[in-house]
């Protein structure tokens, strides 16, 4: 079969406006500045990042003290709703160029970053911070991820609130 | 049919394992598998109107039917970030 | 002079509370995952970063590509302002924790970040990403730093549109 | 008395010089030392309106007196980031 040129160049200029998506549940150490370079184009000027850490001291609530958390993922369903989620968040703010979305698992104490939200944009002022507002609370809505608190007193499963809509 | 249940969190807990092999009849629903499970896994009681399921890793209405050869998991609401 | 029990108490607590602030303007590349573990406290459960870089396309307004850019700085008035910048985020915000607000100078390459503000909390709901947002509208308000843009046509300084008040 | 002046950015192109030393009368104002400065530099015209001092590191009014002994400078509005 025979392609105009025409179509040639639609194909290429498509691959020029796929921006990168990176969607990880890992063990290993976050490492903030490779991801965001991995997800930087050279049309982007501003990232807008959440980190989640591991908060040692509670005040707001039931307060108490955390030895460390132990995350566990359903993997690869985990990894499907990260990709929906980035998908929403292109969907809601098309100015968003690059998203990283990525979950560590394992033991994890305090201090040390658990999850990561990247979003980059060519301007800071296109909704980058709310996108990434958005992929952190959409992440702690569907994302099949749990969270076991080990406490001086005990340890329990954090269970979250938000129970998600057949197909969402 | 035979299942397959993969479960996580509390409910891993409750059940005592990782995945649990179990015969069912054709055209059982998911609440179904839920009742027979919180009959089998009575420690599974305070889970049960919290409890979600998801097959081939899509979240499952309690009215679906549980298709041949599907990725079936149970899982409390998620805790990630 | 002697001191009694519960003065030394508060002074402890006082201790306790200061929470890290880091201002800086360098020539070295960011480090971004150091920067978070510096201004991170056992408190905090959540950050809000925001990273500017090198664009090297520009599609809004008057497009253009950029080869690199030489920032410099006022170094010395800059890292005052960064510190007021810091203390006006604190005032707005009770509810941060740990800032850091560093600029990077010198001959930066598209692609490269050239800024971070991290501000953390105990929580992401109180505040944090909006002063994040705060933080470098602000910065590129007040901070006296600029940059001159090197393009295939030529090279311009680039110039801000804000007029602080005196005593800003 | 003799000032310093220390001149950013575009500001700094027009001068040719990162810093100027200058005399000026006692009680001169921001204002005055900007009149004398495009006198002295033309090329500052463009930037007389947008031009900023800032004295003791803090950004200076036009009726403000320059204090003796004080770290003076003069740049464009801002743009980094």
């Amino acid at each position: 079969m025979q392609k105009s040129p025409c179509f040639l160049r639609s194909r290429v200029v498509e691959k020029i406006m796929a921006f990168p998506t990176i969607i990880s549940i890992t063990e290993k150490e976050l490492d903030l500045d490779a991801l965001l370079a991995s997800v930087t184009s050279s049309s982007d000027g501003a990232a807008a990042i959440f980190s989640g850490m591991v908060r040692g001291v509670t005040k707001r609530g039931d307060a108490h003290a955390t030895l460390y958390l132990e995350y566990e993922a359903y993997t690869p369903m985990a990894e499907a709703k990260m990709r929906q989620v980035a998908d929403e968040i292109r969907s809601r703010w098309p100015s968003v160029e690059g998203i990283a979305i990525v979950q560590r698992i394992g033991r994890l104490y305090p201090k040390t970053p658990t999850v990561l939200i990247v979003c980059t944009a060519a301007h800071r002022d296109t909704g980058v911070f709310e996108a990434a507002r958005y992929g952190i609370d959409r992440l702690k809505e569907i994302v099949p991820v749990w969270k076991k608190e080990v406490s001086p007193n005990g340890e329990f499963w954090v269970e979250g609130e938000y129970l998600p809509k057949p197909g969402e | 049919m035979m299942i397959k249940i993969m479960f996580f969190a509390t409910l891993r807990d409750y059940v005592g394992a990782k995945t649990v092999e179990l015969e069912i009849p054709k055209d059982t629903t998911v609440a179904g598998l839920k009742e027979t499970l919180v009959k089998k896994y009575p420690k599974m009681i305070p889970a049960q109107n919290s409890m979600m399921a998801a097959i081939n890793r899509e979240f499952a209405a309690d009215e679906q039917v549980i298709p041949v050869d599907a990725e079936i998991a149970m899982f409390p609401p998620v805790s990630g970030g």
